[in-house]
Parts: structure tokens; sequence; C-alpha cells
């Protein structure tokens, strides 16, 4: 009964706020307005029955957890126990290896695209995930390391393979460059800095035509050769997949150890508490920029890869809202979680691809999603559980002795 | 007499005009425990963060020197060069890496005496994995030590309170340093804690051959332990001593003490 | 006046307090010791409602509050001096008192506080315009105290009044809980670690162990008891 | 991991699913900005299409199939013009009307050529598109931008009569581009010098400190390459600050929105745009084909969407099927009635037929200057 | 010289407006330590309400002051009430999440309502109406400085002087700040937190449909699009002037508009933007706070 009024409340609620925009539309020029009674129904009724959805889920949310805790899940069971863990990842790359063969060449290309931002999330993760800084403009780099396989490939005929290491190279430079000044900044200060590196950047592509020519673009960049073969292009785009497969392997493996490493170790702390860490003598600012110029890395190298896969690049591919589309995949995935990183990658990306029906719907749902995703699980996807260390064996051999 | 390993001198820290520190002079000799006292805000910790470089004094020396080695004077360094010159600390509230387990906030102590580098945490070579083996023993000895086995694998927020504080010990001699340096240890102890830290302090000065400098509020710990206690109050020294002559200064009853 | 009946609170999924049921009679010191994470911290935020009990009741003068906001239940007349003394730092001490009375309308009787507080403070009045952050921790803990009976509470909790203090400060805020609890008739819910202090200044007391009361008594008989002592007061 | 494989499974049922249905129509692909801050430019092109494909298919079909349309958003991102490019390709397009954005086009080409796939877009007029001949499968039924830009110097100097020129963009593709060539021509011209080249920031919320600079600049006209919301800003400070410099822009600006936006203080700008089309029958039949349908004026491009679908099929139904070099050989040869004039193509795939005049507006309307 | 004094007047007006959207976002910084990235959509809601409301009651054959007095009413009403709600459904629920969730909700709202809009009303620039009279008085400087930029200048400092006093002598203010420095102190001292947070988004939300009736008569344009630039770049200036700092965001504001207008005027109108980031991290950089805001000293 609560409930009921409670659900009319909110009912009405969002009829009187939505009412102007939902209900009027008028037209100036003509002086006619129209009237849409009909959407006032239907956020009616919509808002009546999301509010008890709403009700559930929070309910679900505030006492959930309790089982969840109890038992392992099964994420954590088949990514740590060798048993499962060899089995499924061998699975998964027979369907990757298959996948392309059995599909239309559009969903492979979706799937690249999908894969260019598991591996960006993945870069942005060692950043924001395990060293806890917010960068907003990570695109930067991800323009540097396009920008410089399209430039050197345009003026100097460079080769794919020549560029991928040299874009992995400039972004780590950026990445430094970056770094060096801004590092002392925190939190939301860091944040807006490296928002406005990121813009500072694509402003010069647009505005520098000289040397980038500007909004233009640059067009016919190479396929990628396989061994000095030129390749057609639509078995570039098989290869750039297989490509991206082994770069986002390598990529998992790089990610995991050094997650699990000294180094890795030094962010999580710095994370946790500045001021300790330094008490610990870890050197803030060379951890710092090992983050920040590992990150950068990987977002050079993908851009290389993102110029060949698309042949045309200009600067309205890195605006701030791409930045924030992987941010966002960091954060739903779960920050820190590999596993969570890709699952969200694949979410973000691919839906608004298959969501291609409702295009018009398609942003709306998306914004939608990433609220409620935030206030249902904030934790993201799968929340990053740290590996233990094994120390049993040493105990034992301790004994033994 | 010992060989000095801390001297400071004329420490001095302002902030905005106010002096917060004022010309204290200090030091610790090898193999010492030595307790710093006095009323909240007399300007402790403070002196504390001048000396671990969290600050930088305005005015004084803070000279170290490393046993075997010549004095250096460390105004102004970086907190993480400090430390990795051999003077480790705890923190007053506790400062620990929350979501790593116990066993990887003593490993993060380890850091300024290993050397893996990005390269090595790729692709693992035997140096690596052989100083990571070590890193690991050295640790959960550590822990050992400080009676943390039980929670080796436990995350550091997960911890009851005085495990925590003995965490933060262990992290901190993970360092290795050859003068230990403790905000208020015994800090929201029970007494029956406090004794046992009382133990483990001085074990641990036996075992690792180092100094320390802790600041206390539990007269009862800083009696037991300390073999020399300083005093300040409003940021200047008022007493120097021996456990037994701070006790009966008249100035430290009626600044700090109080009378019974 | 305060009646907590086997209240269960939890922190997400971490149980806190498994069961706890205290009584406090109106002008009364009862202190509630124990150990660090035993739950005393999580019994006060229960009571004021920061952290609402998932089952169980607290009834304050035969009134349920267990499911009231936080304001709702410092408007009946419970104010808490939390632990870590929590003064705003960037409010001066008058805005810091100021915010004590922030449910209170009656000018004239603020005043009246105010002067109240200053007299049992006089280093307050001296520090005035200064900004709460930059008092010395004697001097916090006595805004914060202060500043909790500016909303002239019935029942006062104090969280760990003593907690890093030094041993002459700690004495005179004892004196002072004794005067309030004296001369203004505040019923006093003390939480304390320094055992050996509450057990002297309270009537009966608690003793806590993870979550749950293990030993009700007189404090004086607590203060007697063979364990309490090996336990509490290091003896 | 069953989730996984029922995905899996779930799309290859999904894209076989998509290739069966294939062979009994043609599919004309429509790619543009369907959602996003661009939508407004390719919307009307799909109204277009379905309006003339509606036409086709009332009449028979094009080879006596129905034509079937398959809308595809890029949302003006060559990244995601890639995929929506290779996307009509998989589910079967013959022809491609589209894509509305030069960046995104210039992306989406390669694959279409890979297929083989011809692609005519109403919209995309950057000069590289048909003059470099690296898109031999593109085509426009519009002209491209450097015809407006010469159309443009040329009017402000000779027919206005301005010495010193300031010539301002947006940033844009489309801007920079237009405002490019403008430049190159004055510079050309001995009888005018450029004072001022500079690109303003679409969306700022305000332009005073350029409109004070090309006041500075002692200017005696504009050329403006971009679009109308921030022409209608710029001139609106123009005139506000009581400023009466000469005010010529592109076929971004001539748009109604421009007027209706920029109200009084449009009176007197001149803009270049398709050649007056208004008197034409097939013209005015489209224009009340929309009226009737969405109860509203068509957008932008909306007479060049038309034109392109009518072509495009034209072309197919003479050639006598879908065979690229046939339908390539048609687009060439026969002329075309469509909403835009009657229209062939050229070697490079510019439309032969249309062409730019200048507008002036004049009591809230664009009135052609012959 | 004059040159000069135009370019200041610009930048004068260009740093009002943005300050008009700056002081909402820094008024929410200040309590939930929260970009709220939904605050520019708005300000874009506000002027869209507000051209609804002008539009009908011009139909209605209603004139002049009237008109924007009514449509800035209604606009404040539905901006204040999108803000509370906003609040509510995106922040409310992750008070107690880690801090980056409450960002990437605010993107999501963001994102959202500019495609709820661009839904219920169309993708197109609408003419917004010059709801702003021409003074008599300012006729002989209309052509160096008009009626609507004399107007936003003025509402902007006075919005800046009501908020200071509101924040700095209020009970209300008090409480606000206390809330911000702690939350749960504020709470055991009677503080309904939830209320505060609430109508800090309401203030704030409020001054956005201020700015945005203001603004969009100035401009004499709309779409669904503008809160997101405006947002971004008044972000850029709270920050700049030091984020949780009324003055702040003023001088935040006042400095970016400036340094766009010089940089337009004696450099080139390409690179305004990059000179505004750049000032902005060589001031975050010697100004690790902004230039009002304080650094915070950690406690050890």
């Amino acid at each position: 009964m609560k409930n009921l009024k409670q659900s009319i409340l909110i009912s009405l609620w969002f009829i009187f706020l939505t009412f102007p925009l939902m209900v009027i539309r008028v037209n100036t020029v003509e002086q006619e307005v129209e009237w849409r009674w009909m959407n006032m129904a239907f956020i009616g009724v919509g808002t009546f029955v999301c509010s008890y959805i709403w009700r559930y889920l929070m309910a679900r949310k505030e006492k959930g957890g309790n089982e969840e805790e109890s038992k392992i899940s099964w994420h954590q069971t088949l990514t740590t126990e060798k048993k499962y863990a060899i089995p499924a990842a061998a699975l998964i790359l027979v369907i990757a290896f298959i996948f392309p063969h059995i599909v239309t060449e559009y969903r492979i290309n979706t799937m690249i695209s999908a894969l260019i931002y598991v591996v960006l999330g993945l870069g942005l993760n060692i950043v924001v995930g395990l060293a806890g800084l917010l960068d907003l403009g990570y695109v930067a780099f991800y323009a540097v390391g396009a920008y410089s396989y399209a430039l050197l490939n345009h003026h100097f005929g460079l080769s794919f393979w020549a560029c991928l290491p040299l874009g992995a190279l400039l972004g780590a430079f950026f990445g430094i460059l970056l770094g060096i000044p801004v590092l002392r900044l925190r939190g939301d200060y860091l944040a807006i800095v490296t928002l406005g590196f990121g813009e500072i950047i694509r402003l010069i592509l647009e505005n520098w035509n000289e040397f980038s020519f500007g909004p233009s673009g640059i067009a016919n960049i190479s396929n990628p050769t396989f061994f000095g073969q030129e390749i057609s292009r639509s078995g570039g785009i098989l290869f750039i997949y297989y490509l991206m497969i082994a770069l986002v392997i390598f990529t998992i493996f790089v990610v995991n150890r050094l997650q699990n490493s000294r180094l890795g170790r030094s962010w999580v702390a710095l994370r946790e508490d500045e001021i300790a860490c330094q008490a610990m003598g870890i050197d803030r600012m060379k951890t710092k920029l090992a983050a920040f110029a590992l990150g950068a890395t990987w977002a050079g190298m993908v851009g290389v890869i993102f110029a060949a896969k698309t042949s045309f690049i200009n600067p309205a591919s890195f605006t701030f809202l791409e930045s924030a589309i992987i941010l966002s995949i960091v954060v739903l995935g779960g920050m820190g979680s590999i596993l969570g990183v890709i699952l969200a990658a694949f979410v973000l990306i691919l839906l608004p691809e298959e969501l291609r029906a409702f295009s018009e719907y398609r942003m709306l749902i998306f914004g939608a999603s990433m609220v409620l995703m935030m206030v249902f699980r904030p934790q993201g996807i799968i929340a990053n559980v740290r590996r233990s260390y094994e120390y049993h064996g040493l105990d034992r051999a301790e004994e033994a002795k | 007499m010992a060989d000095k390993v801390l001297d400071v001198k004329a420490l001095t820290k302002t902030f905005g005009g106010l002096k917060a520190v004022d010309s204290v002079d200090l030091d610790v000799k090898k193999g010492e425990i030595v307790a710093l006292i006095g009323p909240n805000g007399a300007g402790k910790t403070t002196f504390f963060n001048c000396i671990t470089g969290i600050y930088t004094p305005t005015e004084g020396d803070v000279l170290i020197i490393p046993p075997g080695e010549d004095p250096e004077r460390i105004n102004g360094l970086k907190p993480n060069k400090i430390t990795s010159k051999g003077m480790a600390r705890t923190f007053q509230n506790i400062r620990l890496f929350g979501n790593m387990t116990a066993l990887e906030n003593v490993m993060v102590g380890c850091h300024c005496r290993t050397k893996a580098n990005i390269i090595g945490a790729i692709f693992r070579g035997p140096s690596t994995l052989k100083e990571e083996r070590e890193t690991i023993q050295k640790s959960y000895d550590l822990l050992k030590e400080v009676g943390l086995t039980e929670f080796v694998n436990e995350q550091a927020k997960n911890l009851p309170y005085g495990a925590q504080r003995r965490l933060e010990i262990a992290r901190a001699m993970a360092t290795d340093p050859f003068l230990l340096l403790l905000d208020e240890p015994a800090a929201g102890m029970n007494p029956q804690e406090t004794r046992d830290l009382d133990e483990l302090i001085t074990k641990i000065r036996e075992d690792y051959e180092l100094s320390i400098l802790l600041i206390e509020h539990d007269m009862k710990l800083v009696m037991n332990i300390s073999d020399r206690i300083f005093v300040v109050d409003y940021g200047k020294k008022i007493a120097e001593g021996t456990p037994r002559e701070i006790k009966d200064n008249p100035a430290v009853i009626k600044a700090y003490l109080g009378e019974d | 006046m305060l009646k907590i009946e086997n209240i269960k609170t939890f922190y997400g999924n971490i149980q806190a307090l498994k069961g706890v049921t205290i009584e406090v009679s109106e002008g009364e010191v009862i202190t509630l010791i124990g150990a660090n994470g035993a739950g005393k911290t999580t019994t006060l935020m229960s009571i004021s409602g920061v952290v609402p009990p998932r089952s169980g009741e607290i009834t304050f003068k035969g009134e349920k509050i267990h499911k009231k906001s936080p304001d709702e239940i410092v408007k009946m007349g419970i104010s808490q001096v939390p632990e870590g003394r929590r003064i705003f730092p960037g409010l001066t001490v008058m805005e810091n008192l100021e915010m004590g009375a922030f449910l209170r309308t009656d000018k004239a009787g603020i005043k009246e506080d105010l002067e109240y507080v200053l007299e049992l403070f006089p280093i307050l009045a001296e520090r005035k315009g200064q900004a709460g952050g930059t008092l010395s921790g004697g001097e916090q803990q006595m805004l914060a105290i202060s500043r909790a009976l500016m909303a002239k509470p019935k029942l006062l909790l104090l969280d760990e009044p003593s907690l890093g203090l030094a041993p002459l400060i700690v004495k005179r805020i004892f004196d002072i809980i004794t005067k309030i609890n004296q001369e203004h008739n505040t019923t006093i819910f003390l939480v304390e670690q320094n055992a050996n202090m509450a057990l002297q200044v309270a009537h009966r007391g608690y003793v806590m162990e993870n979550g749950a009361i293990t030993l009700v008594d007189d404090a004086k008989k607590l203060a007697a008891n063979e364990e309490v002592k090996k336990a509490y007061l290091g003896i | 991991m069953k989730k996984l494989m029922t995905i899996s499974v779930a799309a290859l049922a999904l894209s076989l699913a998509g290739s069966a249905l294939a062979a009994d129509t043609i599919k004309l692909g429509v790619a543009g900005p369907h959602s996003g801050d661009l939508a407004s430019y390719g919307i009307p092109t799909v109204r277009a299409a379905e309006l003339a494909v509606a036409d086709i298919n009332a009449a028979g079909g094009v080879l006596g199939k129905q034509v079937e349309l398959l809308v595809e958003d890029d949302v003006c991102k060559p990244e995601i013009a890639t995929n929506t490019a290779s996307k009509l390709v998989s589910d079967g397009a013959v022809v491609v009307l589209g894509h509305i954005c030069s960046g995104a086009t210039k992306a989406a080409l390669g694959i279409y050529n890979d297929a083989k796939v011809i692609v005519m877009s109403p919209s995309a007029t950057n000069p590289a598109l048909t003059q470099s001949g690296d898109y031999p499968n593109f085509y426009r039924t519009i002209a491209s931008d450097d015809l407006q830009a010469k159309l443009g110097a040329e009017f402000a100097v000779n027919t206005l009569g301005a010495k010193k020129v300031a010539v301002i963009h947006d940033k844009g593709d489309y801007g920079k581009g237009y405002a490019e060539f403008a430049k190159a021509f004055l510079e050309k011209m001995d009888n005018a010098e450029v004072v001022l080249f500079e690109g303003v920031t679409p969306g700022a919320v305000d332009y005073s400190a350029i409109v004070q600079k090309i006041k500075h600049s002692g200017a005696d006209a504009v050329i403006y390459g971009g679009y109308h919301p921030e022409a209608s800003k710029i001139v609106t400070q123009m005139r506000k600050k009581k400023m009466d410099t000469y005010f010529v822009s592109d076929d971004g600006v001539k748009d109604d929105t421009f007027i209706k936006v920029a109200g009084e203080y449009a009176e007197g700008v001149y803009a270049s745009g398709p050649m007056d089309v208004s008197s034409l029958e097939l013209y005015q039949k489209a224009l009340k084909e929309h009226k009737d349908k969405f109860g509203e004026e068509p957008g932008a491009f909306f007479k060049e969407g038309y034109a392109a679908t009518v072509a495009l099929m034209n072309a197919i139904e003479k050639a006598g099927s879908t065979d690229y070099a046939a339908v390539e050989a048609k687009l060439r040869s026969e002329y075309v009635d469509t909403p835009v004039g009657s229209i062939s193509f050229d070697e490079k795939g510019d439309a032969i037929g249309v062409g730019f005049s200048m507008y002036k507006v004049t009591d809230g309307k664009y009135v052609e200057q012959k | 010289m004059e040159y000069f004094f135009e370019l200041f007047l610009g930048g004068l007006t260009r740093g009002s407006i943005y300050a008009l959207i700056a002081l909402g976002y820094t008024m929410v910084y200040g309590i939930i330590e929260l970009i709220n990235f939904a605050h520019g959509e708005i300000y874009m809601i506000g002027a869209f309400t507000a051209l609804i409301v002008a539009s009908l009651l011009t139909m209605a054959g209603m004139d002049g002051m009237a008109v924007l007095a009514l449509s800035m009413v209604v606009a404040i009403i539905y901006a204040g009430a999108y803000g509370f709600t906003i609040e509510k459904i995106a922040y409310k629920p992750l008070r107690q999440a880690p801090r980056l969730s409450p960002l990437i909700s605010a993107i999501g709202m963001s994102i959202f309502l500019q495609n709820y809009v661009l839904l219920a009303q169309t993708s197109d620039f609408l003419p917004f109406p010059s709801l702003i009279p021409e003074f008599s008085f300012m006729e002989p400087y209309e052509h160096v400085f008009s009626s609507s930029e004399l107007v936003i200048v003025v509402v902007t400092a006075v919005s800046m002087l009501v908020l200071t006093y509101l924040i700095k002598f209020t009970k209300m203010g008090k409480a606000m700040r206390a809330s911000a420095q702690d939350r749960t102190m504020a709470m055991l001292a009677g503080i309904n937190v939830n209320r505060i947070i609430s109508t800090t988004f309401i203030i704030g939300s409020t001054l956005a449909a201020v700015g945005g009736v203001l603004i969009a008569s100035h401009i004499g344009q709309i779409n669904f699009y503008i809160g997101f630039i405006a947002g971004i770049k008044a972000f850029t200036a709270a920050v700049l002037g030091g984020i949780g700092s009324i003055p702040g965001a003023v001088l935040g504001s006042l400095v970016l508009g400036w340094t766009e207008s010089f940089a337009t005027g004696y450099v080139s109108s390409d690179y305004e933007d990059v000179f505004a980031f750049t000032l902005l991290v060589l001031i975050l950089i010697f100004r690790p706070a902004g230039i009002l805001g304080k650094t915070k000293t950690q406690k050890v």
C-alpha cells in the first residue's frame, strides 16, 4: 500500500518533470504548438513500473552480497584455479580463432573495434585501476599513435611494422611529457588537466594543417603487410583481427605480470596511501610516471592499429567523449580487474552496434545503463580481487628443514 | 658511550609565523630507545615529519650517521630518499595499504631494497624470480617476528587494531632501517596489547640491532622501555634525561604529567 | 531512559553488533569498555542513527528511535561527541558551536548555553574566531564536548574522549564530564579505552567483546573484577 | 562459458539468417548520422530515400524487384563508418546512398570499393573525394567545395567590390576546406587581399572576440566557411556591434534555419547554394510528399538525397543488372530527371548539371542573385 | 587601446557566462566533491524550458518583461526539479561508493539527458527570442557593450555576492560547509545532510537555469548540445579558480574569458582553446589548488 502510494507519487512527479519537454513542442517560426498528450501517459505508466523495479533492485542491493561473499564467484574460480583456467582459456582461444570464419566481415570489423577498446581499457586500467590516477585525456595518446603511423606512412612510406613500435614509443614519450608537470596534482585537478591535455592534442591536430592535414584528416593509410607481402583489404581485416587477438593476449599477459610485481605493488600502494607509500622508500614521481608511460604505450600501439584498420583518421575520432568511454570501460568493468575490463569493452562497444535497430535510442540507453550500472553495481561487472601470494610452499619448506 | 645515529640540531619549523617546533636538539645513539613526549599540539608529530622529509625544516640541521658511515645532512630530502638511507617510520593514524594483504604490505616495504624493473616484471627472469622469492620470504619472516602469521593473507583493513599497529612496524622494518621512528605505537591499545608491544619493541631492538625513536602518551610504556626521554611543550624542549629524572622533573609534571 | 534491546548492526556484510542490550537510567553515568574493534563506536553510531541497526529496538524515553534519522534523534535530545572529535576544520570555533545548536530555535536558550560552555572551557572564548582545524588536540576535545552540549542534550554520548590526549588533559576532561553530569543532570554514556579513568567516573559499566556485552555491573565492582583488571586495567 | 557459446552460436545464426533473406529485393544502403549531434544532416536523406523508393516500388520497382532500404547510422565518425560500411556490404547492399560527412565517407569508401559497391553522397563536398582519383566508386549529387569557394571569392571581390577580405571558418572538415579554397582563390586575384584567416570554435558561447578582430582588421567582407549555427552567432554579433561588413558564406549557411535563428540580422547575408530548383516540377513533388508524410519542411540535403536515389535506381534499371561496371557506365551516359535537375555524372563522379548560385537574404528569404 | 578595451569587454562577457554555470559546478563540488557532468545539461534544459514557455506566452499575446520574468521563473522551477531528481537517482545511491563511480554516473546522466532532449524535442538549432530588453541608457554604447551583456555581467556579480553571503553567513550556508567538511559529524550535529545536499543541487541548478535563459537570449539560439561545451569550459573555469570556492569560480571564469578573448584578438582564434587549457595547466602546476583554492595539507 505504501509502495503503491509512493509509486503513484513518483509517477506524478515525473509527469510534471517531463511535461514541458515531452508534451509540448513549439515551432517558433510557424507559431505552432504541438501537444503530445500520449507521451504523458507513457511517462506515467513507465515511471510507475520503473519505480517498482527500482525499489526491488535497491532492496536486493542492500540485502545482497551476503551470499555472494561466502561462495567463491565463478570468475574467480575460472581465473585462479588451473583446473578450469586452462581449458577455459583454450576454449576461448579456439572460438577466437574460428570466429572470423563463421561470421560476416561486419562482425569481424566490430569485433576488432571491441578488441581495440579492450586494449585501450587495459592500458588505462594501469593508470586508473592500478595506480589510481584519474586520466580523462587518455585518448590523446591513442591519437598520438594513430597520427604517428598515418604521418610516417604518408610522408616517408614507413610500414605498419616499423610504426607499431614507434607509435608505442611516441605514446610513452608523450605520457612522460604530460606526466612530468602534472603528476604533482591530485584527484580531480589531475583529471581536469589531463582532460585539457587531451583537448590540446586534438586542437593542434585540428588546426595545424601543415603538420596534420587538419580536420580533413589523412586518407588511404596503408594496410599492414604480411612479411613484406601486400595483402588485400579484406584479407587485411582478417589479419588485423588476429593481430588484435595476439595483442590482447600480450596485454593481458603483461598487465597480469605487472600487477603482481614489485612495480605493480608500488602502484597499488600509491593508490592506497601516497604518504605511507613514500615513507616506504618508493619514489612517487617515478612510480607514477611509469604508470602513465606504460598506459600511454598501449594507447599509442593500438592507435597505430586503429589507423591501419580505418585507413582514414581525422581529429574527430579523438574527442573527450572517447576518453569518457574508455574510462567507463575501466570503471564499469571493475577497476583493476582484467576480466571485467574485457567484458565491459565488449558490452560498451558491441552493445551500441547491436542496438543499431534502435539507433535513435542508442545513446539514451547507453547513458542510462551507465547510471544504472553504477547505482546497482558500483564495484563494476567484476570486482577486482587481488591475487594472494603463495607462502604455504615456503612455510612447508621451512618445516622440512 | 655509543655513537650517535641521529643528531638533530636546533630544528625549527614554522607554519605561517607560528613556530610549531622551536629550536629543538635531539640525538639518538646506536642501540638506544629514545622517547619524545609532550602535550598534544606540542609539536612532536611535526618534529617527526621534519626529520622524515614530509615537511622541510625551516631552520636547523638533521644529520644521520648510519653505522660505519659518515654523517650526512638530510634536510629537505624527499621522504623516500630518507627511508632508503635507513630511517623508517610508522604513523600516528595508521596508514596501511588497506586493500592489500598483510604480506603485501610488508612486501611494499621491501621496495627500496629490491630493484626489479618493468622489463624484469614482464619477462620475469631468474634474478627477478629469485628476488621475488626472497621478498616473500623476508616479508613472511617479519610477519612472524611481530606475530602476525595467522593474518598473512588477510586484507590489512580487516585486521584487528592491535595487529594493524604491529603490521605497520613490520612494514617499516622491511626497509632495513638502522633507526626506527614510531609515532604513538600504543595509541588505542588496551593494557594487554601495550604490554605485548613493549616486549616487541625491545625484541626488535635486540634482533635487528637498531635504534628506536618513539612518540608516546602511554607513560608506563615510555618509562619501561626508554633509555632516554625528551619532553617538548609549545614546540620547545623543556627536559631531557632518563625516565627517572623525567618523572621527578617539576617542569614536566606541570606541563604534562599532572600531579597525582 | 535509553533502552537498547538486542540490536544487530552491519557494515555492508560485516556484522559489527551481535545482539547488544544496554539500559541507561536518567542522571546516570554509564561506561562501555572493551577492546578496539569490539563494537563500542558502532553501538553509539546505532543509537545516533548514523548506522541504523538491522534488527532489535532502541527506545528513548519510551519512544522507538531505531528507525529515525540522525537529525530527528538529535532533536529528541541525544548528542554525540564522536571518536576523533571530528571538529569541522574550516569552520571557526564559534561556527562549530553554532552547528551544535543547529536544530534549536530558542535564541535566548542558545545564548545561555553558549555562555555556559565558554565558562566551562574559557580557552574556547579566546579562540572564538580561529578555524577549528588549527586547535590543539585537547582544545578540539573541549570544543567537541561544547558543541554537543550546545544541543542541550538529555543524553550525552561520549566516544573515547581521552584518545590521544596528554595525561594532564585527560584528567581535566574527566573532571568536566563529572561536572556536566552533576550540574546539568545530563545523562552520560561514555565509551572508553581508558577503563581506569572511565570506571572511576561512571556509576555502572558494561564490558563489550566482539560485538556483544559480556559483563554488566556497578563500576566499582567491575573495577574490582579480576578479569577486567587483567584485560582492561593493566594491573 | 556456456553463455559465451550461446552468444557465438546466436551470432552465427544471425549472420546466416541475414544472408538467406537476400536475392529477391534490390537493397539500397542509406548511411549517415541518424543519431547524435549531427543527426539533422542525416535524417532528411533517409526520408528522401524512403519517399523516392516508395514511388519506385509503387511503380513496380527496379528490374521487376522491390527496392529495400538498409538504413545504418554512422554518427559521422570515421571509425563507426567503417563498421557501417561493412555491415551494409555484409547485408547485401548493391548500392549505397551516403555517407553524409566527408570524413566518414572517406573512411568507408575503401570497404565499398573492395566489395564493388557504388556510393553516392548527397552531401560530401570535399573536393578530394572526386578529384584525387582515389575513390573510383564514388559519386555525388552536390557540387564540390572548390567550386563554391571560387564562386564565393569572386562574388565578394568582383560583384561586391571587396578589397580586404576576412576568411573565417569553423575548423571543421567542410568549413575549413571551403575557407582554404576561398583563400587560395583570393590570393590569386590581384584586386583583393586576405586580411584575416582564422578558425572559430564551434559551440563556443560567444564570438565577440573574433568579431572585434574582424572589425579591427578593416575587412570589408567576411567569407565564412562552416554551418549555420556559428554563422548566425557571428552575424548577429557583428550586426549588434553595428558592423555592416558583407557576409558571404557557403551551402552550410544557405539553410532556412539560419534565417529563422538569426532573424532580422540575417538580412543581407550572402550564401552560395545549389542552383535554385524550386520551380522544377520534380522538386515540388518531392517537397509535397515530404510535407504530407512528415508534416514539416524537409531539412538539409533532402533534394540531393532524393536525386541520388533516383539516379542510382535509374542507372540500375537502365543497366539491366546490378553489375558494377554496367551501372557505372549508365551513371555516366544517361541523363536522369531529378529534383535537382536533369543530371549525369562525369569521369570523376561529380554530377553534371548541378552547380552553385549565390543567394542573398531578402525579406526573410534566400533570393537567387543572377 | 580601443581594440584592447573591446576585447576586454568581450572577455568580461564570456567570463561572466562561464561564471554563471561555474558557480553551480563549484557549489555541488564543494559539498559532495563530485564533478557533476550533468550540470551543463541542466543549463540546457533550463534554456529549453524557457524557450517553450516564452513561445507559448508570446503566442498568447504577451510580450516584454512579463515573458522574460515568467519564462525565467518556470525555467528555474524546472531546472531545480531536474537537479533534485538527478541527485536522487544518480548520485545519492552512490554516497558510499568508490570515488570514480559517481563520476561515471554523472557522465552517463549527461549523455542520457542530451539524448532525452534530442528525442523529445529536436536535433536542430532553435532560434531563441531576445528576451532581454534593450535599455535606452545603453543606446550610445550598444556597439561596444550591449544591454544583454550588461545584464549578464550584473547578474553574475549579484549571484556571486548573494551566494557568498549565503554560504558565509547564513545558518544554511554554515550547515553546507559543515556537511562538506565532515558528513558524519554534520549528521551527529542534527543536520539533515541529505536535505542540505538536495538544497545545494537545487541552488546550483537554479543558477544554471538563470544562466541558460540569459545566455540563450543573448546568443539567440539553442540546441540539445549547448550544455556539454559550456559545461566543460565552466568546469575548467571552476578548477582554475579553485574548485569549491565561490569567488574562485567567478575569478577563474573571468580569467578564462579574458585569456580566450585576448588570445583570439592578439594571436589567433585557431588556438583559443589551446591557450585556455595551457593556462589551466600552468596555473595548476604552480598553484595546484587553483587561484583561490586552499591546498589541503594532509594530516600525517
